[in-house]
């Protein structure tokens, strides 16, 4: 199987240049390649990646990579922003979690935490997921899916479960 | 007439050459000729997007002589999106003729639907036949 | 076999050069080589179009010697529109190899759901490498 | 990363040529200059979609002396299908500057979701400049 | 009107080629052209269509027609396998029929045929269609949209319809 491109491999920390056929040192992380290598022994000349761009490794690309952008609409906040050797870091401020749009989570959109009115946390909210809630808290009944306060309750409106509930501190309420 | 989308014409994949060059969120043609034009735009909500049930984006151009801008290419599609987050790309391209000093730009319906965080999701371009 | 859309060929955006020629719905090819070939339709409705379920339009190769038509590129989506009237473009390119005499057209599912209206929206085309 | 398709590179409507070669799911590049890079991917379910909401197609570059591919092309779309069958075309094209030895690729956010039953659904190209 | 290609036509069974400048002879079905008759006289060169490829008809293409696949996710099952000289057909195992996503369905998912639990089959399941049901089956009475057996109705659940079609043989039930 002829090889495909007929370069010669270069030591490790050089790279084969096209344009300049002979093997050149990597820039380092956070530059590019200005000019190749004149000779095998002397430098390429690297210069810093500009405003906005990056590279996280060694390169010899004629150019940074665009940072990305951290989505103001889906209210995602910086975490870190973009310096010459890596890509800005969004995520949602305390509060929110993330809402992944796909499996790997490459976009999202920062929603509000759930409050558990009336339930137990069962596991709070994260960067990751959404709070957990549990059961009713003491003193609260479930009706209608939602978790009240005992104390909130009138005589004649507190069911079954209210009274199981909240029952021991009321007379014995007309059924 | 529709928002104009601002373009990066040096930093990561994006470049101009052959006096094809970037000024004012248009592309300004050096030489009279056919070229193949195109451009990809991904939409994004929700930004209140229940008020907007459509997303448009339209490649026009505009010549100094003139004092319409012409509309080449459209890609206009409704919003039917069941979840609260949704995405989209509408992506154009065709040959059109064009004259020197001609101006390309890129319209859309609501600049606050258009993903710009990304290089590789939207991007705009040309080249002569 | 789809309907086969009819196109402009001379007034407004749309030119034909190099020989490459349009007659009875088809451009014809000149010379054999490999050629980009893309085109969009932007379909819409409601035509009773709750019957239809999906939109498809396919760029088809006819040569004279063969009795069958090659469909060259296929672009079919189904349609999940919550709104009654709804609209929707598909873009269709690639490099095919061609030989003189050849023809292309461009087959869509349903003619009654083509947007026809405005040449900025419907385009079809081919450029030689 | 995400999945990697391959691709037919000889028979129907498949060829390279000029020696742009096709290798272990890579267009790989013989020559340094601005290329015309092209992928369509047409999606369809429903394979258990229902736990996936959205379709990705990326385009991405390999160079041999760099670890991380670098995306060049994303064209990605959330779902939001009535129907149980759905199917939905996601076309990308642009201009890329690429070296000599740069290889092209086209990832998927899920290989089972792709139609590969047919030659013109789903194809992937590059044309120099 | 200028005649778009200059091309003198051709025998029949004879194609102009280009490249050759003449009329050279048809290939058979199942085999492409590889290289055009040198004059008149004399034969095109023709060779089989690769595995994967076929030509329904006679032919001067350089290539053959790549087949189709069957969706093995939709589970069409293969009804003929690809030859040279014919695509793939693909069609629905027993007891599916073709659920078709177009007008032509060209691209159609197999799904199961309904049972006509208790019911009349009207139209048996087909490759085209699913079954039709029709009214309950003897012996059998409509309840809430679904048929359901005179014999496991218990007299107190048993009413108006049930009591009509099962009736009969049963003691007046406490109504």
């Amino acid at each position: 199987l002829r090889r495909h491109a007929t370069r010669p491999t270069c030591p490790t920390g050089m790279n084969w240049i096209e344009g300049a056929r002979r093997c050149c040192p990597q820039c380092p992380a956070g530059t590019f390649l200005l000019t190749p290598c004149s000779s095998h022994d002397n430098n390429s000349i690297c210069a810093t990646c500009p405003a906005g761009t990056f590279r996280a490794q060694p390169n010899t690309f004629h150019e940074c990579q665009a940072c990305y952008e951290c989505d103001r609409n889906g209210s995602p906040s910086v975490l870190s922003n973009c310096s010459a050797t890596s890509n800005v870091a969004c995520g949602c401020e305390p509060g929110r979690f993330r809402d992944c749009l796909d499996e790997r989570c490459s976009d999202f959109s920062c929603r509000q935490c759930q409050p558990c009115a009336g339930r137990l946390v069962q596991r709070p909210c994260s960067e990751a997921q959404d709070t957990l809630c549990g059961s009713c808290k003491p003193d609260f009944y479930t009706e209608g899916g939602e978790c009240r306060p005992c104390h909130m309750s009138a005589p004649e409106t507190c069911g079954k479960e209210c009274q199981r509930v909240c029952g021991s501190g009321r007379g014995s309420g007309l059924e | 007439h529709l928002p104009i989308l601002q373009w990066e014409d040096k930093r990561g994949l994006a470049f101009t050459k052959n006096n094809l060059s970037y000024s004012s969120s248009a592309l300004v043609i050096p030489v009279s000729g056919d070229y193949y034009v195109y451009a990809q735009v991904t939409f994004r909500g929700p930004i209140e997007s229940y008020t907007t049930n459509s997303v448009t984006e339209i490649i026009t151009k505009v010549t100094d002589s003139y004092p319409e801008p012409t509309q080449l290419l459209t890609g206009t599609k409704t919003l039917s999106e069941k979840g609260i987050s949704w995405f989209q790309p509408i992506y154009l391209g065709a040959v059109v003729s064009l004259e020197v000093g001609d101006k390309l730009m890129v319209n859309v319906s609501d600049i606050k639907l258009v993903d710009y965080t990304k290089e590789h999701k939207t991007f705009f371009g040309a080249f002569l036949l």
